[in-house]
């Protein structure tokens, strides 16, 4: 019986039999940079991980080329989880496009409405009520929290610690719970409107902020004990994955990631929008630049969002939650670009108008997917398992990166 | 808001602004043409009172005559944005240089341009697709690509393929394409 | 300030156990409801005033306004007879097509929107008429169109669903879901019987026996000397005929297990090749 | 024809009843003849008797004690989470990871096209054989070592080094990548770990002068200072990271990280097969915390020796005929003695639910009773559950471990191993036996 070889596209010096493709990616290179991807020098292999993995934080798929554990290069392959948002909001009117907007990044979904609810409003020169200003900042640093205890939780799972997400996951479902009550849902809000928020804080939302403020700075204080004197996981993230200011601006870093390398950037106090202004709080930056930097600035600016939720609760005026706008909102011919300052860097939405009730351009820019693009370099020369210590350090939603 | 800057921008580059520069907002844009768009970007990432050192967003834009390829910037300096549009790319063969060259982490975003639109970045290494699969024929953001309808709802009813290269046979010049020749 | 090696190690180890005995944050989810906030919109449903009736006054503006379209509004008229979907089946149609241009972003001529008729409509309304416009006899009036032409035109399903007021999806679905129903004129002819349980109950089995025989073939295979296909459907309408025999697109209504042989006898004179 | 009517019940008993019959004929005409030859044969070769007697209990006692561990994993790390963990199927969950025994036995047990089919095959019995074997040497009570050896303590780290070779096995054979890359961090693992773990005990063979388990426990004799934890602490601490290492257990689970190599030299494993490996963890788990507490927590000593000597002899022969008499009714009478007293309390008590709280009563004060009565009487029984107690505690500190730290990276394990824990343990070493020459002067 003489089997039919050839040998193998993922090692050409394995055979194996003709007819089996079942095993092997067989990319064809299409650009010079993938030939060089794809060309095995001695000693090296390609390991797929994903898009089902338990650790690339949605359906990512890395192929990974290592000599032995070591990561020599790394290929990311996106668009598992793509769903054309952008084609659909040129489609659907502006109030709808905010609609298609939320799930795009399911774990801070808040700021990813606010983003083009902040373009549209420039494009239609509308005021937000102040009230409704204090609400969304409300509700936006809630937001991060949520998805910044979640981070904490995804970093120490994925260095191996199973009971901070657990812990984490009772933060964020309080926090979760809380919203719903406000806006009516509890992962896709949809929540803020063109000219303001859609509904006022109510008693249901108030009392829960009030016991969960009572005892979460303690609390999430206590869960940060757990990891982040360990000596296993300082060992393991300390000067891994550093990322020094000027790569970092090249590169389009933003949020906490380029906070991490020492570049105080951040649009709340940059580029002031809505109150923020108004409000006292830090922009908490570190020098280090490597994964605890990175993990450590959010946990600061945990703190932070608890203090201006504090001030921003204090402060709220009253008055109307909503402008008086038209029912059919047609803005005139003209581009806007909204961005607003999320837990993983700017959200930003690009939106040109031609004068009719849909968007005529709708531009998303997502974060994470820039971050994305940083697994690469900074695991390049490390092992596997810091592949995903880099990884969650960055801290990509794949919703928002496939858009 | 710098109102400073758009005389400053005027200055720098006179008579390459396709437009005068507009100020809306905390934005700032200028409109260059395709073969100014290299230097224009390298002088406002080199020069010392605008160092627009960090590219906030890169974007294709199709307005259905032309492509457009849209910069958004942000200065160290003096915290400013910008957007550059650079306009005039043909609709059939859209070709730019890339911006890899001073930023790249503008990859993937060409990248992204090149999938949704067709542009051809010149000198980004790795320009193929990034969300669709790799034998996809179609650049799905132009405006000549037939959004797949509901199939319960649109005239041609369920009978219509996901990938349409090109204008359908049944349609008019007129009524596929949504242009605004002013954006 | 110098640690002692460990300490983090310990401390975190400490907090654990403080946990261990902690109560726990579990909500035993079939046995104890989870506390949902008023304003939670998790689920649509409509609403009733103190009179108990209906406060939704079929403005169609939220169904507009739905990105996604999942909200849709439908009913029966008051004889019960008429599908209604988004108003009387009079409105439904313009509302459709307005809906159509407006979710396609583009504007569409009259020429383009308006339905080309390339086939004889008249026998679609002799056998809607037949039918009664009635919506729930969708397979009975499918079934007679394909008999008339042969397949299903789409301008005939166009037809059916604007005159039956059913949604064109649902034809579409019903048409799809049927494997004899064909969308194009046959090209390969198929003898099918269905193989549902009340088919198989009335003698389904023994009429795929005979014919399967009378063949010399098997279900889902072509038979050999001609351009024939013997197969198998696997679903059937409740309501119908008994056993569901379908010769080349055509429901045979009078065929069973006592005449299957004489039948297949005849099917051999007809289309041998 | 009679066969027909008869129930399936009928049938089994119309065909097992002539069968019982003729089987024990024969039996007792076999017995009747060749006994004494037979007793002759086992009273010669009782080592060998033993020996088998003794492999068949360990390999049943390894299954349950999987079980139990499975279960105890489950729901502490649950609690430490903040969660209920199991709780639907037995009391508190208890029966759940039996459950999920039995699940993995009916799933498909998969053989993927391209593996080394007989490496593969045979890959998750090595493992498992690897680790219960090692259960042999374990010194449960004075009384109750399965082979008390002399080269215990060595027989227990040579079989189990054995466990890598099946795991490189699996890794190999999977033709995966991730099983490859786990068979090999295994591998390196066990091998780097082998070496601190063996030298960490040779100060206390220094002291004992013998690698037999049960003359170890013997010589930590006397009040738990005399353990060996306080007289070998730097010993104490290295073999305890080294055990945690061969036991792939967190913080040195790398074997098996699923953040980064998905199950690692499991992977393609379904159905039993990764049952087998799943067991054999968590039987190593308590092989390597019945070795600590034997080496280092004084084994079955109790901590401290009290000297009560109830003579409590119940001299069950002189009951004669009574005595199955007494077995057959004391749970009757006791039952009623206790449901009485609920049935009269309360007359919304159903008289059945009287019967069950008695019945449970008596169960439970019965039990209760002859426990007391075993531990105080029956040496072994003493020493056994002071052996257990130190083992489950042991478990439990590797189950909190692995609820609360994260996992160490490849390269750091290794570095610690060969940077820090050898050179520890050789000092250890050194030093004691400079004490042992100073003392012995």
């Amino acid at each position: 019986m003489t089997q039919q070889m050839r040998p193998s596209l993922d090692d050409p010096r394995v055979a194996i039999p003709a007819d089996s493709t079942w095993y092997e990616p067989a990319p064809s290179p299409q650009t010079e940079r993938q030939a060089e991807f794809l060309t095995l020098r001695e000693g090296e292999m390609f390991v797929n991980m994903g898009p089902q993995h338990p650790s690339t934080h949605g359906v990512l798929r890395v192929i990974i080329k290592v000599n032995g554990e070591k990561v020599v290069d790394l290929d990311p392959v996106l668009g598992y989880l793509h769903r054309g948002v952008e084609k659909l909001c040129e489609n659907a009117d502006y109030h709808q496009a905010i609609c298609y907007t939320d799930p795009l990044e399911y774990v801070s979904s808040l700021f990813c409405e606010a983003a083009p609810v902040a373009a549209f409003e420039k494009l239609m020169d509308v005021d937000v009520p102040r009230r409704a200003q204090y609400i969304r900042v409300l509700t936006m640093e809630l937001n991060r929290i949520a998805s910044h205890t979640l981070f904490q939780g995804w970093m120490a799972l994925d260095l191996g610690g199973i009971t901070p997400i657990l812990w984490a996951f009772i933060e964020r479902d309080e926090i979760v719970d809380m919203l719903a009550a406000l806006t009516g849902q509890k992962l896709l809000y949809n929540y803020y409107r063109i000219g303001g928020v859609n509904g006022d804080l109510n008693h249901e939302f108030m009392s829960r902020l009030g016991t969960w403020m009572s005892r979460a700075a303690a609390q999430i204080d206590s869960n940060l004990a757990l990891i982040n004197e360990n000596e296993i996981f300082v060992r393991r993230t300390r000067g891994l994955g550093v990322l020094d200011a000027k790569t970092a601006l090249k590169m389009g870093v933003t949020g906490p990631n380029l906070r991490a390398s020492g570049v105080p950037f951040d649009l709340r106090r940059d580029r002031p929008y809505l109150v923020y202004p108004e409000l006292e709080f830090d922009v908490p930056t570190r020098d280090e630049g490597d994964s605890l930097a990175r993990y450590l600035v959010r946990m600061d600016e945990i703190k932070q969002s608890i203090r201006i939720i504090d001030q921003v609760l204090h402060e709220m005026p009253d008055g109307p939650v909503m402008a008086k706008l038209p029912r059919l909102l047609r803005p005139r011919p003209g581009r806007a670009f909204g961005a607003v300052e999320g837990p993983r860097g700017v959200y930003g939405t690009y939106a040109i108008s031609d004068g009719t009730d849909q968007p005529f351009r709708m531009r998303i820019h997502d974060p994470s997917f820039v971050h994305l693009q940083l697994v690469g370099p900074l695991t390049k020369g490390n092992l596997i398992a810091d592949t995903m210590a880099v990884m969650a350090s960055l801290d990509p939603v794949m919703g928002g990166v496939d858009k | 808001m710098d109102r400073r800057l758009a005389a400053l921008l005027q200055e720098t580059f006179g008579e390459r602004l396709l437009a005068p520069v507009r100020q809306r907002y905390d934005e700032s844009e200028i409109r260059i043409a395709l073969k100014d768009a290299t230097d224009t970007l390298r002088t406002l990432h080199d020069h010392p009172a605008l160092r627009f050192e960090m590219l906030i967003d890169l974007c294709g834009v199709d307005t259905g005559e032309e492509m457009q390829v849209v910069y958004h910037l942000s200065s160290s300096k003096s915290g400013d944005w910008l957007r550059v549009i650079v306009s005039g790319l043909d609709r059939s063969a859209p070709r730019i240089a890339s911006a890899t060259f001073m930023w790249p982490g503008a990859e993937w975003m060409e990248r992204e341009a090149y999938d949704m639109f067709g542009i051809i970045f010149e000198g980004n290494r790795d320009l193929r697709r990034i969300y669709m699969p790799d034998d996809y024929r179609s650049h799905p953001l132009r405006k000549d690509f037939y959004l797949a309808d509901d199939a319960s709802r649109s005239p041609a009813a369920g009978v219509r393929n996901m990938e349409r290269v090109g204008t359908p046979a049944d349609a008019t010049a007129a009524t596929v394409l949504r242009k605004s020749p002013g954006v | 300030m110098p640690r002692i090696p460990g300490s983090g190690l310990l401390s975190g180890m400490r907090l654990t156990l403080t946990r261990f005995f902690q109560p726990k944050r579990t909500v035993m989810y079939p046995e104890a409801k989870p506390d949902i906030a008023p304003r939670n919109r998790g689920r649509l449903e409509l609403v009733t005033d103190e009179h108990g009736t209906l406060k939704c006054e079929t403005c169609f503006q939220c169904a507009q306004a739905c990105p996604i379209e999942c909200i849709d509004m439908g009913g029966t008229d008051t004889k019960g007879r008429f599908a209604v979907h988004w108003g009387p089946a009079e409105q439904y149609a313009e509302r459709r097509e307005e809906s159509a241009i407006r979710r396609s972003g583009r504007t569409v001529s009259d020429a383009a929107a308006a339905t080309g008729a390339t086939i004889d409509i008249a026998k679609v309304d002799e056998i809607l008429e037949a039918h009664d416009y009635d919506p729930h006899h969708m397979l009975a009036i499918l079934e007679a169109i394909q008999g008339a032409y042969g397949y299903l035109p789409v301008d005939a399903l166009k037809r059916v669903s604007r005159a039956t007021g059913a949604w064109y999806a649902m034809v579409y679905g019903t048409a799809t879901f049927y494997k004899h129903l064909a969308f194009e004129p046959g090209v390969t002819r198929s003898i099918a019987v269905c193989r549902c349980a009340n088919c198989l109950v009335s003698g389904a089995g023994a009429v795929m026996g005979t014919l399967s025989y009378e063949f010399g073939t098997e279900f889902g295979r072509a038979i050999p000397w001609s351009n024939l296909r013997l197969e198998s459907l696997p679903s059937h309408v409740a309501g119908a005929p008994s056993p569901l025999v379908v010769i080349d697109g055509e429901p045979q209504r009078d065929l069973s297990a006592k005449n299957a042989a004489s039948w297949a006898a005849a099917l051999a004179g007809r289309y041998a090749a | 024809m009679a066969w027909n009517r008869l129930t399936p019940a009928g049938r089994i008993l119309a065909v097992l009843l002539p069968v019982l019959a003729i089987g024990g004929a024969l039996t007792t005409v076999l017995l009747a003849t060749f006994g004494g030859a037979i007793a002759a044969t086992i009273g010669a070769n009782l080592p060998i008797v033993r020996f088998l007697v003794a492999s068949v209990v360990t390999f049943l006692i390894s299954v349950p004690v999987a079980f139990l561990l499975i279960y105890m994993e489950m729901k502490i790390i649950a609690l430490m989470n903040l969660r209920i963990g199991p709780d639907r199927i037995g009391p508190a969950g208890a029966v759940m990871s039996v459950v999920h025994g039995l699940k993995v036995l009916m799933k498909e047990d998969y053989t993927p096209p391209s593996v080394d089919v007989p490496v593969f095959t045979l890959a998750p019995v090595v493992v498992y054989l690897a680790s219960f074997m090692t259960l042999l040497v374990i010194p449960f009570a004075p009384e109750l070592t399965s082979m008390g050896f002399e080269l215990g303590l060595l027989y227990f780290f040579a079989i189990g080094g054995l466990s890598v070779v099946g795991l490189m096995m699996a890794g190999w054979s999977s033709f995966n990548k991730y099983s490859l890359l786990g068979g090999i961090r295994a591998a390196a693992q066990a091998i780097s770990y082998e070496i601190p773990l063996t030298l960490s005990v040779v100060g206390i063979v220094i002291l004992t002068g013998t690698l037999s388990l049960p003359k170890i426990v013997a010589a930590q004799d006397g009040s738990f200072l005399d353990w060996f934890i306080f007289r070998q602490p730097l010993a104490a601490i290295i073999f305890f990271i080294a055990i945690t290492a061969e036991a792939n257990r967190t913080p040195f689970d790398n074997a098996e990280a699923d953040q980064e190599i998905v199950a690692g030299f499991a992977t393609e494993y379904s159905g039993m097969r990764f049952g087998f490996f799943f067991f054999a963890e968590y039987v190593n788990v308590f092989i390597v915390s019945a070795l600590f507490s034997a080496v280092f927590l004084g084994g079955s000593n109790p901590p401290i020796h009290i000297d009560v000597n109830p003579q409590i002899l119940i001299d069950l022969s002189a009951l004669g005929i009574g005595l199955p008499l007494i077995a057959g009714i004391a749970p009757i009478v006791g039952t009623l003695l206790f449901a009485a007293p609920i049935w009269f309390a309360s007359s919304r008590v159903k008289g059945w639910q009287a019967l069950v709280a008695g019945f449970l009563i008596f169960g439970g004060v019965s039990t209760a009773a002859v426990g007391i009565w075993a531990f105080v009487m029956l040496p072994p029984v003493a020493s056994l559950i002071w052996f257990l107690i130190k083992t489950f505690a042991l478990v439990f500190t590797f189950v909190w471990m692995r609820g609360t730290l994260p996992r160490a990276r490849i390269d750091q394990l290794m570095g610690f191993a060969w940077k820090w824990l050898l050179p520890a343990s050789l000092l250890n070493i050194f030093a004691t036996a400079f004490a042992v020459l100073i003392a012995g002067r």
